[in-house]
C-alpha cells in the first residue's frame, strides 16, 4: 500500500486521529496589545447577514473581519522586517508542501506554570534531543506551555511593564533556525516571542530569526498537550491572502489513534 | 358717522333641527336638514334663494362652496363664517347688508355641525395655531381650561362665587325643561350644580356644554317679501361686531362688546331695560355674566350680583336663554353661534311655542367665539324687534 | 501501525514521493463573489485587506493587515448551518464540526470537457455511476469534487459568474446526482464554481439541491476550489478545515490535497 | 412643599407596561423656535427687532408693528401667576395618565400672557419661568416658585420635563473612558439607583477597575461596542432596566488626513464612535423606546458625548472629527425615533479633554468632573444640546454665527 492508501485506511478506522489545535474565533478572544500609537491588531468580529429570514430566506451567513494575526494564526516571513525581502514570503506565495509536515513538541508546561517569564533555552533543547533525538530538519517545533488553558486577562497577563508570558531566548532561536533548520516555530501564547521579548537582543528573537530565515510562526495554538513529542503530522495551511503577512487558520495534527501500537 | 339702518331688511323662518348627542352623518347632512327646515317654513324651493351663508366646523374638506354643488344651489351671493359662537350674528349682519344693497334677495343662513365620536378631538388638532402651539400642550385639551382660568380670575377680581354661576345654569335648565328638543331633560338644583364633578377648577360638570350634532337656520329678506309670503318676521334694530378687543388685558375679563356697547344702544334707540329677553352666548356661565356687564345691563364686576337679583327663567323678570341655551340644550358646533339668535327670532315673532315669553317683542342676542389662544376673539350683538305682520 | 502510517507519510513528503497540492484561489479584492438576486438586498461585500503597519510608524518591525470578508468568500467551506435544512445540527457549525471528517480521500469527477461545451452542464447520477465503473466506487466518508476547470476563469468575475439576463450560467450537480452521492455516504461535495450548486440551480426542485440536500444530511460543501486538474480521479487525500469561527456557517479555507507522485 | 420622591416600587410583573403617551406634538414652524431654545436650556421669546415688543405665542409678524423680523432673545424669566386651574378631565391621553394637572396664566413684565405648567409649590403671585422640553420633545413653559425649595426637583410635573437621574438606573458604556469615574460619582451623588458600567475586553487589565467595582450601587457589565453580539447580549440583559444610557465610548488618534497613509485608525474611529452608537441604538433603542411610559420607572434619556468638532472639523483630528460628525448625525436620527417613546436624546459636545490624545493641545481642557457636572445638569434640565467647556461653548457659538468662517478659522490648525 502507498503511504496515502495506508493513511486513508488509518483515517477511516481511527488509527490516525485528527486533532484540532485551534482556538475558536470568538470576538472575546484576546489579541496582542501594542502601544496605542501603533496600529492595533483587529479583533475577530462577525455581523449576521441573514439567518433564513427576509434578508435571505434559506441561508444563514456572516461577514467577518479580523487581523491576519487574530486568534490561532500563521506568521509568514513578510510579517517581519527581517523577512521582507525573502522570496515567497507572503502566505499566497508559500509552496503548499510547507503546510504539511512533521512536528516536535517541547514540553515546557511545568516551567511555565512555575515562571510566567519562562524561557526556552538551548539547554532545554539539548535535554529534549537527549531523549527524543535530534530535531529533524524542516520540521515544526512547538513549545508547549499549556498557556492555551488560561482565560481572559490571565492569557495576555499584562502588567504595567507589559505582557508576561513564556518564550524562546535568542540563542535558542538561533539554534533551531540556523543549526536545526526547522520549518517553523509555534507557541500557545499570543506571539511566538515571550511577553517580554522586546527586551532581548535582538528584540522579538523568534520573529526576527524565523522570518529573517524565511521560516514560519504559529501562535495562539491550543491543546498541544494532546500531541506526542514526535511522530505527529501538522497540517497548517494559511488562507491564500494576496500578499498576506499571515492568516488565521485551522491547525490540525494527525496523531496515532488510541488503538495505536 | 352714523351707520346706515337696516330699514326694510327682516329675519324670518327660524328653524332648529333637533339635536342629538352623536351622529354618524356628516355636517353636509345637518346643513341640508337646516336649510330644508327654513325653506319649508317659508314655503320656498331651493332655487328660490339667491344667497347662502354657512357656518360649520366639520364640513372639511368642503366649505360653503362645496355645499352649493352638493345641495344643488345656485346663489349669486355666498358666505362662509368661521367664527364659532359669533357666527349667527355675523352672518345676519352680512346677509342683511347684501339684501339691502340688492346683491341678493333671499339669503339662507345655516349653522350646522355633526358630532361623531372623535369629532371633538379632530376639531382640536386643527382648531387654531396659537391653541396648538401654546394652549393644548399644557393639558387644556379644549376650552375648559381656558374658561377655568378666566373664571378663576373673574372670581378673584370681582368676588363672584360658584353659586352666582349656578344661578344662571339652574335657570337655564328650568327653561330647557320646556324645550322638547333640549338634550338635558332632568331638573337641576343649585346643590347639584355645586356638588358636580370638577372638570378644571373652578369649572365643574354643569359649567360645561355638551357637544352634539344639530343645525339652526333662518332667512334674510326684504320686509315686502316676508309680507307677500305671509311670514312672521323680526326687524334688525342694531348690530355690533368686534374682534381681538383689549389684547393687553392679562386675562380676559371683558369682551369686544364693551368697545361698541354705546353704538349698539344708540343705533337701536333703546336701552337694556327695554329688552323683553336676552340670549347670551353661554358656553360657560362666566361669559354670560360678562355679556350682561359689557352690554350695559350693569357695571363691570357687578354682573354676578345683578343676575342673582333677577329671575332668569321664561316667566321671570329677565328671561335669559329661553330654550335652555347651550348649557342645557346642547352645543351643536357652529350652530351654537345660531341657537340664541334663532330662538330670539321665534320669541319676537311669538312663534316660540312652549318656551314663548309672554309678550316678547324685543330681544338682545349676543355672540362670542373662537378661543384662539387664551381668550375668545370674536364678539357680536344684535337687537331684534318683532315685526307687525 | 498508525505511527508507521504517519512515519511513512512523513517520509513520502520528505522524499518527494508525495506532493501537497494547493486547491485554493487567492483571496483578494478581486476575488469573485456570489451575487444574489436584488430582492435579497444583502450580498457579501468585496474582500477588503487593509494595511495596519508595514515596518513604519504604525509598527516598526512588522507588517500586517486586517481583513474583512464574508464567510463564503473565495475558496470556502459551507457548514450545514449555512442552509435552513441544516440549522438544527449541533455539529453543523465551523467550530463544532468533527474534524476527523474533513481529512478524507477525494474522488475527482472530471467534467472539464462537458463544461467547456456547455456552461450549464449538470452532472447526473448516471454519469457518476459510469465514473464509478471506470474508477472504482465512491465510499462512505469520502469527498467528491467536480472538476470543471472553472478556476481558469477566476481572474475575472464576469467569466467566473458568467451571468446574463437569465442569471449566472455555471455547471453543477443535478438533484439526482446529489441524492445518489448522499446515498453513498459521502462527507461532502465540492466544485470549482462560485457555489456548490449550478448557476441555474435556483429553478430546480428543490432549489439549490447541493445546499439543500447536503446540509440536510449534515454534510459539507466546498466551493471555488482550484487546481483540481492536478488531482488523480482517486487516491488523493483532501484536507479542508474551516476556520474555527464561533457559530460560523462557513469559512474561507486553504484547501490542500496530498497526492502520490509516480 | 414638594413631597420627596420615593424610590419606585418594584414592577408588578403581571401588569402590562403602559405605553408611552406623549403630550400634544404638533407645532407651527415659529413655535419650533421655542423648542429649539428649550433644547439649549435658554428662556427666550421672540422680540421684535423693529419696535422691541415681546411676542407670545410665537408668530410670524409683530403684533404691534407688523415687522416680520422677530429674533429669539433671552428674556427675564420673572412673572406673576394671575390665574390658575387644576385640570381633572382631559381628552388627551398623556394628561389623562397624569391627572390632576395644574396650569395657569402668567403675566410677564413685557406684557405678554403665558399659559404654562405650574410647579406644585407655586401660588398666585411672583414666579420664575423655565422653558423646557416636554416628553414629546417640544418646548413648553413652566412656572416655578421664585425661591428654590427642598426636594423641588421631585415635583411630578417638573420631573416630566427632565430626566433627573434620581432613583433611575444608568448605563455608562465604557468603563475605561477617562470620564467614567467622574460620571459615576456625579450620578450617584444625584441619586441614581444603580450605575451599570460597560467593560470591553475584560482580558485587558486597567487601572482603577478595582476601585470602580468596589463602589456601592455600581456594577461592571460586559459590553463591547465594536462587537454586535456583545451589544445584543448586553441589551438583552440590561435593556429592560436601563433608564438612562450614557455613551461615553470614544476611539481617536490624532492626525490629519494626509499624514495618515491608511484607513486603519479611521476604521476604528468609525467602528467605535459611529457604528458602536448604531449597535447600541439597535440594541437598546427599541427597549428603551418601549419603556418610555413606564411611570417613575420609565426609560428617560439617552446621552451621547461627542467632540464639539462634530460640528466643524478639527483638521488635526481629521478622522475623529468625521466620525464624530457621523455620530452627531446619527444622534439626530435617534432622537427623532426615540421621541415617540418619550425618551430624551441629549448630545454633550465637549472641548478637548485632558487625556493622552490631547496632550499637545494647550488649555483650557475639559476636566472629567466638569463634564460630569454638565451632563447631570443637562439630564436634570432635560436638555438636548449641552456644550461643555469653554472651547466647546466657543465653538458652538462661532458655528451658529457663521459655519463657513469657523471652518476657515479651524483650517489654521491644519498640519501642513
Amino acid at each position: 500500500m502507498t503511504a496515502l492508501q495506508t493513511l486513508a485506511a488509518a483515517l477511516a478506522t481511527g488509527a490516525v486521529e485528527v486533532v484540532d489545535l485551534t482556538h475558536t474565533l470568538d470576538p472575546d478572544f484576546p489579541v496582542i496589545v501594542l502601544p496605542p500609537e501603533f496600529g492595533q491588531c483587529a479583533r475577530f468580529r462577525m455581523e449576521e447577514v441573514s439567518a433564513y429570514d427576509h434578508r435571505g430566506p434559506s441561508w444563514k451567513w456572516h461577514n467577518i473581519s479580523m487581523s491576519e494575526h487574530t486568534g490561532t494564526h500563521f506568521d509568514a516571513p513578510v510579517h517581519w522586517i527581517t523577512g521582507r525581502d525573502r522570496p515567497n514570503s507572503a502566505v499566497d506565495e508559500i509552496a503548499p508542501e510547507n503546510f504539511v509536515g512533521p512536528v516536535c513538541v517541547i514540553d515546557c508546561s511545568q516551567g511555565a506554570a512555575e515562571d510566567e517569564d519562562f524561557e526556552l533555552t538551548p539547554d532545554i533543547i539539548a535535554e529534549w534531543e537527549g531523549i527524543h533525538g535530534r530535531i529533524p530538519a524542516d520540521s515544526w517545533v512547538l513549545m508547549r506551555t499549556d498557556w492555551s488553558k488560561r482565560r481572559g486577562a490571565e492569557y495576555l497577563n499584562l502588567r504595567e511593564d507589559g505582557a508576561h508570558s513564556p518564550g524562546p531566548t535568542p540563542e535558542a532561536m538561533r539554534i533551531l533556525v540556523h543549526d536545526r533548520h526547522i520549518r517553523g516555530f509555534g507557541t500557545e501564547t499570543v506571539g511566538t516571542d515571550a511577553g517580554q521579548g522586546m527586551h532581548y537582543t535582538p528584540p522579538f528573537p523568534a520573529h526576527h530569526t524565523l522570518h529573517g530565515a524565511g521560516r514560519y510562526g504559529l501562535q495562539c495554538l491550543a491543546g498541544l498537550d494532546r500531541l506526542p513529542p514526535t511522530g505527529a503530522m501538522l497540517l497548517a495551511a494559511p488562507l491564500k491572502i494576496r500578499n498576506g503577512t499571515g492568516s488565521p487558520l485551522r491547525v490540525l495534527a494527525l496523531v496515532p489513534g488510541k488503538d495505536a501500537t | 358717522m352714523n351707520r346706515l339702518a337696516y330699514d326694510d331688511v327682516v329675519l324670518a323662518a327660524p328653524h332648529s333641527v333637533p339635536y342629538i348627542r352623536y351622529s354618524n352623518d356628516p355636517a353636509h347632512y345637518w346643513a341640508a336638514k337646516g336649510l330644508k327646515g327654513t325653506l319649508d317654513a317659508a314655503g320656498l324651493r331651493p332655487d328660490q334663494i339667491d344667497g347662502f351663508s354657512v357656518a360649520s366646523f366639520t364640513l372639511f374638506p368642503d366649505s360653503a362652496v362645496g355645499l352649493t354643488q352638493h345641495l344643488g344651489l345656485c346663489p349669486r351671493w355666498l358666505d362662509n363664517i368661521p367664527m364659532g359662537g359669533a357666527s349667527g350674528i355675523v352672518a345676519l349682519r352680512r346677509a342683511a347688508r347684501a339684501v339691502q344693497a340688492g346683491d341678493a334677495d333671499i339669503v339662507a343662513c345655516v349653522g350646522a355641525d355633526t358630532n361623531q365620536i372623535d369629532s371633538f378631538r379632530k376639531l382640536l388638532t386643527a382648531f387654531s395655531r396659537f391653541a396648538m402651539d401654546a394652549s393644548y400642550p399644557y393639558g387644556a385639551g379644549g376650552p375648559n381650561a381656558n374658561f377655568a382660568l378666566i373664571t378663576d380670575r373673574y372670581m378673584a377680581e370681582y368676588g363672584a362665587t360658584r353659586e352666582d354661576f349656578g344661578h344662571i345654569a339652574v335657570a337655564q335648565r328650568a327653561n330647557a325643561l320646556r324645550n322638547p328638543d333640549a338634550l338635558m331633560k332632568t331638573p337641576l338644583t343649585l346643590e347639584q350644580y355645586i356638588a358636580a364633578r370638577p372638570v378644571a377648577d373652578p369649572i365643574a360638570l354643569f359649567d360645561c356644554v355638551m357637544p352634539c350634532a344639530g343645525a339652526e337656520a333662518f332667512l334674510v329678506m326684504r320686509e315686502d317679501e316676508a309680507q307677500r309670503r305671509g311670514l312672521p318676521f323680526a326687524r334688525i334694530d342694531a348690530t355690533i361686531e368686534r374682534h381681538n378687543a383689549f389684547p393687553d388685558d392679562p386675562v380676559q375679563l371683558r369682551g369686544g362688546w364693551a368697545m361698541d356697547v354705546d353704538q349698539l344702544w344708540q343705533m337701536a334707540d333703546c336701552a337694556p331695560s327695554d329688552m323683553d329677553l336676552v340670549q347670551t352666548y353661554d358656553d360657560y356661565p362666566v361669559i354670560s355674566v360678562m355679556q350682561f356687564e359689557d352690554l350695559g345691563f350693569c357695571a363691570k364686576g357687578e354682573g354676578a350680583a345683578f343676575l342673582r337679583a333677577r329671575d332668569l327663567t321664561i316667566t321671570g323678570d329677565l328671561p335669559h336663554n329661553t330654550n335652555g341655551g347651550q348649557l342645557s340644550a346642547g352645543q351643536a358646533g357652529a350652530a351654537g353661534g345660531y341657537i340664541g339668535l334663532v330662538e330670539a327670532i321665534r320669541q319676537v315673532t311669538r312663534t316660540a311655542g312652549p318656551t314663548q315669553v309672554g309678550d316678547a317683542s324685543r330681544a338682545l342676542v349676543s355672540g362670542f367665539g373662537m378661543i384662539n389662544y387664551d381668550r375668545g376673539v370674536c364678539s357680536a350683538a344684535a337687537v331684534l324687534t318683532g315685526g307687525a305682520s | 501501525m498508525s505511527k508507521d502510517t504517519l512515519a511513512k507519510l512523513g517520509e513520502a513528503l520528505l522524499s518527494g514521493k508525495m506532493e501537497v497540492v494547493d486547491l485554493s484561489g487567492v483571496l483578494g479584492p478581486d476575488t469573485p463573489l456570489l451575487e444574489l438576486p436584488a430582492d435579497f438586498a444583502k450580498n457579501t461585500p468585496k474582500i477588503e485587506i487593509h494595511k495596519i503597519s508595514e515596518y513604519d510608524e504604525d509598527g516598526p518591525f512588522f507588517a500586517w493587515n486586517w481583513l474583512k470578508l464574508g464567510e463564503h468568500s473565495g475558496t470556502h467551506f459551507d457548514a450545514p448551518h449555512h442552509w435552513i435544512t441544516g440549522r438544527d445540527y449541533e455539529d453543523g457549525y465551523t467550530d463544532t464540526l468533527d474534524l476527523q471528517r474533513v481529512v478524507a480521500p477525494v474522488n475527482v469527477i472530471d467534467c472539464a470537457r462537458q463544461c467547456a461545451e456547455n456552461p450549464d452542464f449538470l452532472l447526473t447520477a448516471d454519469e457518476v455511476k459510469a465514473w464509478e465503473r471506470d474508477h472504482g466506487e465512491i465510499r462512505k466518508g469520502e469527498w467528491v469534487v467536480m472538476r470543471t476547470d472553472w478556476d481558469r476563469r477566476a481572474d475575472s468575475a464576469d467569466t467566473f459568474l458568467n451571468a446574463d439576463d437569465t442569471g449566472p450560467h455555471s455547471p453543477g450537480p443535478s438533484v439526482d446526482c446529489i441524492e445518489y452521492l448522499l446515498s453513498r455516504g459521502i462527507v461532502g461535495w465540492g466544485t470549482q464554481c462560485i457555489g456548490t450548486d449550478a448557476g441555474q440551480a435556483g429553478g430546480m426542485e428543490p432549489p439549490y439541491p447541493a445546499h439543500n440536500l447536503l446540509h440536510r444530511e449534515d454534510c459539507f460543501g466546498l466551493a471555488s476550489l482550484a487546481n483540481l486538474d492536478k488531482l488523480p480521479p482517486k487516491g488523493a487525500i483532501l484536507i479542508a478545515a474551516p476556520l474555527k469561527i464561533k457559530n460560523g456557517t462557513g469559512s474561507p479555507i486553504r484547501a490542500m490535497a496530498l497526492v502520490a507522485r509516480d | 412643599m414638594t413631597d420627596p420622591l420615593q424610590p419606585p416600587p418594584k414592577k408588578n410583573p403581571q401588569v402590562r407596561s403602559p405605553l408611552a403617551h406623549l403630550p400634544p406634538v404638533p407645532r407651527s414652524r415659529a413655535a419650533l423656535g421655542l423648542t429649539a431654545r428649550a433644547a439649549e436650556g435658554r428662556f427666550a421669546l421672540q422680540q421684535c427687532a423693529d419696535c422691541g415688543a415681546v411676542q407670545y405665542p410665537p408668530r410670524d409678524a409683530c403684533r404691534v408693528c407688523l415687522s416680520t423680523d422677530l429674533p429669539w432673545r433671552d428674556q427675564p424669566p420673572m412673572g406673576a401667576l394671575i390665574a390658575e386651574t387644576t385640570i381633572r378631565i382631559s381628552p388627551d391621553l398623556y394628561f389623562r395618565d397624569r391627572m390632576p394637572w395644574r396650569m395657569g396664566t402668567v403675566r410677564l413684565a413685557s406684557g405678554v400672557s403665558v399659559l404654562c405648567h405650574l410647579h406644585g409649590d407655586v401660588r398666585k403671585g411672583p414666579v420664575r419661568l423655565i422653558l423646557r422640553l416636554d416628553r414629546a420633545g417640544q418646548g413648553v413653559i413652566m412656572a416655578l416658585p421664585e425661591q428654590e425649595g427642598p426636594d423641588m426637583a421631585d415635583d411630578p410635573q417638573l420631573r416630566e420635563l427632565g430626566a433627573d437621574p434620581k432613583h433611575r438606573r444608568v448605563l455608562i458604556t465604557d468603563a475605561r473612558a477617562p470620564t467614567t469615574r467622574a460620571l459615576v460619582r456625579a450620578l450617584l451623588d444625584a441619586g441614581a439607583a444603580t450605575v451599570f458600567v460597560g467593560e470591553a475586553e475584560p482580558w485587558r487589565r486597567w487601572p482603577g477597575r478595582d476601585a470602580l467595582a468596589a463602589m456601592d450601587r455600581v456594577e461592571i457589565v460586559p459590553l463591547d461596542l465594536t462587537d454586535s453580539a456583545s451589544v445584543r447580549e448586553a441589551a438583552g440583559t440590561l435593556g429592560g432596566k436601563t433608564d438612562i444610557l450614557i455613551n461615553n465610548a470614544a476611539f481617536l488618534r490624532p492626525g490629519g488626513l494626509l499624514e495618515r497613509s491608511d484607513t486603519v485608525f479611521a476604521q476604528q474611529e468609525l467602528e467605535v464612535n459611529y457604528l458602536g452608537l448604531m449597535r447600541l441604538a439597535q440594541g437598546f433603542g427599541p427597549m428603551m423606546h418601549a419603556r418610555g411610559g413606564d411611570g417613575v420607572n420609565s426609560a428617560a434619556a439617552w446621552v451621547n458625548i461627542l467632540s464639539a468638532h462634530a460640528l466643524a472639523a478639527d483638521p488635526a483630528h481629521a478622522g475623529y472629527s468625521a466620525a464624530s460628525a457621523a455620530a452627531l448625525s446619527l444622534t439626530q436620527s435617534l432622537r427623532a425615533e426615540m421621541r415617540g417613546g418619550g425618551v430624551r436624546v441629549m448630545t454633550v459636545l465637549t472641548g478637548p479633554p485632558d487625556d493622552e490624545w490631547h496632550a499637545e493641545i494647550p488649555p483650557p481642557k475639559v476636566a472629567p468632573r466638569a463634564l460630569a457636572r454638565a451632563l447631570v445638569d443637562g439630564l436634570q434640565r432635560g436638555l438636548e444640546e449641552v456644550a461643555c467647556g469653554d472651547v466647546a461653548r466657543d465653538l458652538v457659538e462661532r458655528w451658529q454665527r457663521d459655519a463657513k468662517v469657523l471652518e476657515r478659522e479651524l483650517a489654521e490648525g491644519a498640519g501642513r
